[in-house]
């Protein structure tokens, strides 16, 4: 169909935009965008998983993309609940304020 | 009754957890209930492992009573069982000292007493799967699952320090285990290098061929497992903690069963695995037990507290066993099994008359104690018994094994022999000194003038030990046809050995100096 | 074609690059969205339709509006975070680049795989991607499936536990 | 079993049927344990008479009771050898056995302890007729220390009196010290032989090189001087004198001690064999009968003086045997355990008299309050100072004939000299306590002993008197050597006697000897003719020396007792407490404070966690890389 993208360009943007969140998770202190940069990464591999099977004409891959958007989704649930009771807890969601997560 | 002796080890070993099980049933309140429930389950459980006893047969060192089915099948591990005249009489003790130490706690444990009977249980199962085990798993989970117990016997009822000692118990113990472990995975992975057979069988494991570097690896490894148990100067400092601050049954179990496991895995474990580093490490090893002797013997002199006299004498005694042992001619090693069975019943009975004393007065200083003599003369005359039990007296248990070790030792190690021998005198000052001071002279402290005598149930709690005593000093033949043909295998193995190291020996010109 | 793939390719890092750089979640998440619906075009091109539809309909359209959801109910669209750790920001871009150029690196260095499977885009076309993903959910991972759906319900029994006062 | 072998298993059983019987039943048995138990004993006296005879004119003979340690090539009968020297022994412990205890009987009528005394007695009558019995020297062994554990809980007997218990204590651990030569050798008599039965291990100790025997008969000779009390291990038996003065007769003067001399008897096949070890022992011998006579020269306490004594005539038994006279020795042990046997028994009766006094000073004057006893302990004091026609004068004079014959001039010399000084303390304690003016408390009511503890003294007394002229000299002429040597007939390798005066001359010199001992003591303590004060602040070092007993007691607790006490609590107290358990808690402390440190990474920064897990990813996708 097209001679000139390949598999490699797909995960070449998949690597850049993985990147990109976990920079986001790095140096983003706010929950809410920790959780979105957590997301982009998860995207990323979605993307890499969907490419990759479509190049070696598989459909785990797609089939796994799928799983990975339920975990996505109870993640999100998840964070939900976390975010709420974390505010609750501190006034802030800003992960500064996740300082006592020792023994 | 034939399935019943087909699968007899079995019963026996899961007959206390089946009874601790019971128990988790019964009312924490009856107290009492609980507490004869126990005894009677101990009790049975000794008759029925008599049944071992009694369908033993004594002409064979072939392993008897096996049992085996496939249990792990991806690691080779199997659910092999199996005794031969050692662990038969080790097996013995256990059920024995169970019971007795169950009977002894009446008094002493007070509080969360359904804990406590139930715990002895379980540890009682798992004293008993690692003497029937042949698999060396099998034999290693119940090697460590036996550490549970005690911790929790020695940290929960325990006196004074038992925290920091119940730690140091099972810290020691499990970093030598560890170490041990790692040794047991070797060679089960060379076995497999070898022979293409992924199996965990002891027996099989035994023709494991161990180049001789390697293999003085890991008995050094598998030694500092053992040797900790035993224990063997210098890696002893747990025991006097252990037993000082273990209520009486804790301390009963520990010196009657637990310590005889380092022992047991030297004979079933160590050395048949690797005779060549056995033989070579022998004269080290051989020094570090008669360190164990004198040094064990000159500490409990100046001791203090009752029960650290008893654990330092332990520490000697276990010295004596390890030089017959190591010395590895049918004699010394009959006496050391033999031995082992001494020092279980005769410290065991030290251990409970000890703690007699200490419910009676809530202390175990010598310095309070004196002129019980006069008020107790029944505890009395069968304290002295246990006491000159364990000082060697001909005719009682504790001479029989000790000659047997020095005169099957004095021929390779005759110098060795000698210092070891000059443990007996030491025996006898420190045990008779303690005696003198504890029930000998008039009374000093008040606090002594109503000590109340043995009651039935005290005496007939050492009464199986001390008649056990003059049984085994009288007439240790019952014991001895029975060991001697496992023993004298065990020896022919090693000199098979011997055979090959004196080979390799003038091959390298190891000591030729 | 190829020109679709690299018009999604600079939304996506775009839309990418500013999640993490604007200061609103909110933005934030509407910058998400938009990289969502470009890796949904990404999933056109590999003939996996259903998937871009799903990425629309669970992303963009569930998950991401729940994160609105949240923002809008803790009230922190006004909650601004910026990004002033000078540190946090100097150790995150030298360790992000590590990462990235270790993934360039594998990438390159990971020997070439022939196509394995049979599952062409022929093949695919023939059955729709739909179908074909169904056939493979229902029978060879069913039981990943299931797994999926009890991890679903005790996601939300743990949201519920957790915002639960 | 036929009945030889049942009469023999008979002795030993009566004695420990008794021990048994009062010592588990002693409560409700109390008033029969007395007469019960001397009544066993003297069954076991006679039974002992009819294996004498039996044996006198027929065979020695060996019986087994059942196989006791099996363990591979170690093995050991329960089973006895009975021959001239053991029945000879056999006759006189249970005979001697049995008058004490018909004595005890009066000695311990108040006493709260009297079921459990009994018990202990029968206990030691059993053993020690286990001991002289006993064919293999494991059982030896065992009995030897059974018959030191008796002594130990008989010594100890009044447990309250600390001084007891103490004594019994060093009595067990001094013996103790003997008993470890003495077990080095039974091992060494076994890894060399291989067996421990009497007959194999005589037969085959020729085959060993000379300087094993030696070995093997120093260790031996190591038990024999600890249970014997010979120097230098002589110390416990002075102190033993705390127990009961029944024991003290019994075990302490009449059968245990002598267990030494009876050992080296029994293996005078080994000592044959070692000119060196004999001649150890005949060193040994006279060095102590010289010390415990130059001791007991001076003490005050008349038990004492006994218990030197004691050791003083042991030490001429070793003498004897070590230059191989061994009939000698023999006859010397058994006359001699006749009258110290009867001078213990004859003290006690001045002490039951006396409510318990010991110290002669404390005395005198009590020939016209107790007759009988005084009669009895003079008959026992000139048996004791060599004075014929008593017993001790022929045995006493056969060893000193056969040191002057066998050329030893030295210790005959030693041997007349000693001699000379038990006549003068013994008479120095006749005279004292029952001549001479009364030193005794107004308030004590002084009185003779009961007939139940006379009869025995008198009886002892009789065989104290004629009991010597079975041994008539010439010694080996008489009927007592014909009779034993039968059994000595190995022992050989020993210089032929080189003299052969007279015996008449010998006798005299001894017969001398003592007499100027007891005229000594006359004119020191009758005649009053010297100045006794004077004569001590004059020889004042020696006097001390002799009156604190050479300061063995004091030396051995400043080199052994000590030092061992202070090594023991510097193992514990430093190497146990500080460099073991130190290493180990410093291993503890090690590890919790450096986890202490690092556990400052985890800080609970959930921002840092994620950082570490990124650094994580980056680390292995690094190593994929290296590898």
């Amino acid at each position: 169909m097209n001679v000139n993208v390949n598999v490699n360009d797909y995960l070449a943007v998949a690597s850049i935009i993985f990147c990109i969140g976990a920079l986001g998770v790095l140096i983003r202190k706010n929950l809410i965008t920790i959780f979105l940069s957590l997301e982009l990464m998860f995207n990323a591999a979605n993307l890499g998983f969907v490419a990759v099977s479509e190049y070696l004409n598989l459909i785990s891959g797609d089939i796994f993309v799928i799983f990975i958007m339920v975990v996505a989704a109870a993640e999100a649930a998840i964070l939900l609940g976390i975010a709420i009771a974390f505010y609750r807890e501190k006034g802030a969601i800003s992960m500064d304020k996740a300082n006592e997560l020792k023994f | 009754m034939s399935i019943f002796l087909k699968y007899i080890l079995s019963i026996i070993i899961f007959f206390p957890l089946l009874s601790a099980f019971i128990l988790v049933f019964v009312n924490k309140k009856a107290e009492g209930l609980l507490r004869n429930l126990a005894t009677i389950l101990s009790f049975a459980e000794f008759v029925i492992s008599l049944f071992l006893f009694i369908y033993f047969k004594s002409n064979t060192y072939e392993f008897q009573f096996i049992e085996r089915f496939s249990w792990i099948r991806e690691f080779g591990a199997s659910y092999f069982l199996g005794i031969d005249g050692v662990s038969l009489f080790m097996i013995l003790l256990t059920t024995l000292m169970t019971f007795v130490s169950l009977l002894s706690s009446y008094k002493y444990i007070k509080d969360h007493v359904k804990e406590f009977v139930i715990l002895m249980l379980v540890l009682e199962t798992f004293m008993l799967g690692t003497f029937a085990s042949l698999d060396v798993l099998l034999f290693y989970l119940f090697w460590e699952f036996m550490l549970i117990p005690m911790y929790f016997i020695i940290g929960m009822w325990g006196s004074g320090r038992r925290i920091y000692s119940a730690v140091k118990f099972i810290l020691y113990t499990l970093a030598g285990s560890l170490i041990m472990l790692f040794g047991l995975i070797t060679i089960f992975i060379l076995h497999y290098e070898q022979t293409g057979d992924f199996t965990f069988n002891l027996l099989k494991l035994y023709n494991t061929n161990i180049p001789l570097t390697l293999q003085i690896v890991l008995f050094i490894a598998i030694f500092l497992g053992f040797a900790v148990k035993v224990p063997v100067f210098p890696f002893h400092t747990w025991l006097p903690d252990a037993h000082t601050e273990a209520p009486t049954a804790g301390s009963v179990i520990l010196a009657g069963v637990l310590l005889k496991f380092g022992v047991y895995g030297f004979f079933r474990f160590a050395i048949p695995l690797m005779p060549e580093a056995a033989l070579i490490l022998t004269p080290i090893i051989l020094v570090l037990a008669v360190i164990s002797i004198i040094y064990g013997a000159l500490v409990s002199i100046v001791q203090k507290d009752l029960k650290r006299l008893v654990a330092f004498s332990s520490v000697s005694h276990m010295g004596f066993i390890m030089l017959g042992l190591f010395a590895m001619t049918a004699v010394s090693v009959d006496g050391s099994v033999l031995q082992m069975i001494n020092h279980g019943i005769s410290t065991g009975a030290l251990f409970l008359f000890v703690g007699m004393l200490y419910e009676r007065r809530h202390t175990r200083l010598i310095a309070d104690f004196g002129g019980l003599a006069k008020k107790a003369p029944i505890l009395a005359a069968l304290f002295m018994i246990a006491v000159l039990s364990s000082v060697g007296l001909p005719g009682l248990n504790g001479f029989v094994g000790e000659f047997l070790i020095l005169v099957g030792s004095f021929k390779q190690y005759t110098i060795f022999t000698i210092f070891a021998t000059s443990g007996i005198i030491f025996a006898a000052v420190y045990l008779l000194w303690m005696f003198q001071r504890v029930m000998f002279q008039d009374i000093t402290n008040q606090k002594n003038e109503d000590f109340k005598d043995m009651t039935f149930r005290e005496i007939m709690t050492v009464l199986p030990l001390i008649l056990l005593m003059f049984f085994i000093g009288l007439y240790p033949d019952v014991f001895l046809s029975r060991i001697n043909p496992t023993v004298v295998h065990f020896v022919n193995i090693i000199e098979h050995n011997k055979y090959a190291y004196n080979l390799i020996k003038a091959k390298m010109g190891l000591f030729n100096a | 074609m190829d020109a679709l793939f690299y018009i999604f390719s600079i939304i996506a890092i775009f839309s990418a690059l500013m999640v993490i750089l604007v200061k609103n979640p909110l933005t934030s998440a509407l910058y998400v969205v938009l990289c969502f619906f470009a890796l949904a075009g990404f999933y056109i091109l590999l003939n996996m339709q259903f998937l871009a539809a799903m990425q629309i309909l669970v992303y963009a359209g569930a998950i991401i509006v729940l994160i609105v959801l949240v923002i809008m109910l803790l009230n922190l669209a006004k909650a601004k975070d910026t990004i002033k750790d000078f540190h946090q920001l100097s150790v995150g871009i030298i360790s992000v680049l590590l990462l990235f150029v270790e993934i360039i690196l594998y990438l390159n260095t990971a020997g070439e795989t022939k196509p394995t499977g049979i599952y062409t885009n022929a093949v695919i076309n023939k059955i729709g991607n739909t179908q074909i993903i169904g056939q493979f959910l229902f029978t060879k991972y069913v039981f990943p499936f299931e797994v999926a759906s009890i991890l679903l319900l005790v996601a939300v029994i743990g949201a519920y536990i957790f915002a639960k006062k | 079993m036929n009945s030889k072998d049942l009469i023999v298993w008979l002795i030993p059983f009566f004695p420990l049927l008794g021990a048994i019987l009062w010592g588990v039943f002693g409560k409700y048995l109390k008033n029969y344990s007395g007469y019960l138990g001397s009544l066993f004993i003297v069954i076991s006296f006679i039974l002992s008479t009819v294996i004498f005879f039996m044996v006198a004119y027929g065979h020695g003979f060996t019986s087994t009771l059942y196989p006791w340690i099996d363990a591979s090539y170690f093995k050991v009968n329960v089973s006895t050898t009975i021959d001239r020297l053991s029945v000879v022994m056999l006759v006189m412990v249970t005979g001697i056995s049995a008058l004490v205890h018909i004595y005890s009987i009066g000695y311990m009528k108040d006493d709260k302890g009297f079921a459990r005394y009994f018990s202990y007695l029968n206990l030691f009558v059993f053993s020690m007729i286990m001991l002289i019995m006993a064919n293999n020297f494991l059982m030896l062994y065992v009995f030897w220390e059974a018959v030191g554990l008796c002594s130990y809980v008989l010594i100890g007997f009044w447990y309250e009196k600390k001084s007891a218990v103490e004594a019994g204590k060093k009595a067990f651990i001094v013996n103790r010290i003997g008993d470890f030569g003495f077990a080095l050798g039974v091992m060494l008599i076994f890894i060399t032989i291989g067996t421990l039965n009497y007959s194999t291990v005589f037969s085959d100790i020729h085959t060993l090189p000379p300087y094993l025997i030696t070995t093997i008969a120093l260790l031996l000779l190591a038990g024999a001087v600890g249970k014997s009390a010979q120097f230098p291990l002589y110390v416990w038996l002075p102190d033993a004198m705390e127990g009961p003065t029944p024991v003290s007769a019994l075990i302490h003067a009449a059968t245990m001690v002598t267990a030494g001399v009876y050992l080296i008897a029994r293996c005078h096949v080994i000592f044959s064999y070692s000119p060196d070890a004999s001649d150890v022992v005949l060193i040994i011998g006279g060095t102590t009968a010289f010390i415990a006579a130059f001791i007991a020269m001076t003490q005050f306490d008349i038990k004492r003086i006994i218990a030197y004594s004691t050791i003083s005539q042991i030490g001429y038994m070793f003498m004897a045997v070590g230059i191989g006279s061994y009939a000698a020795g023999m006859f010397h042990l058994l006359s001699h355990a006749i009258f110290k046997g009867l001078l213990f028994l004859t003290a006690g009766s001045v002490m039951h008299g006396m409510s318990g006094e010991l110290d002669l000073r404390k005395m005198g004057g009590l020939y016209s309050k107790m007759k009988k006893t005084a009669i009895t302990f003079i008959v026992g004091g000139l048996a004791l100072s060599g004075i014929p026609p008593f017993s001790g004068f022929f045995s006493k004079d056969a060893i000193l004939a056969s040191l002057f014959n066998k050329g030893d001039y030295f210790f005959w010399v030693i041997g007349e000299l000693v001699a000379f000084m038990t006549a003068f303390y013994i008479f120095r304690l006749i005279f004292n306590v029952f001549f001479g003016e009364s030193h005794v408390d107004k308030n004590l009511h002084v009185h003779e002993s009961p007939n139940i503890m006379t009869i025995p003294l008198i009886i002892l007394a009789c065989f104290a008197a004629v009991f010597g002229f079975i041994g008539m000299p010439p010694f080996n002429h008489s009927i007592f050597y014909n009779f034993i040597n039968k059994d000595f007939a190995n022992s050989f390798n020993f210089a032929p006697a080189i003299n052969n005066y007279p015996w008449y001359l010998l006798s005299a010199v001894s017969v001398i000897a003592g007499l100027t001992g007891i005229y000594t003591a006359y004119v020191f303590y009758i005649k009053k003719s010297f100045d006794l004060e004077k004569l001590k602040s004059k020889f004042k070092p020696i006097y001390d020396l002799s009156y604190n007993k050479l300061y063995v007691d004091e030396i051995y607790d400043f080199v052994i007792v000590s030092p061992v006490k202070n090594f023991s609590i510097f193992l514990w107290r430093v190497v146990d407490t500080i460099f073991i358990d130190g290493a180990v808690n410093g291993i503890a402390q090690w590890i919790s404070v450096t986890s202490s440190k690092v556990r400052k990474v985890q800080n609970g920064m959930l921002m840092s966690y994620l950082f570490t897990l990124t650094l994580g990813v980056i680390a292995l996708l690094a190593y994929y890389f290296v590898k």
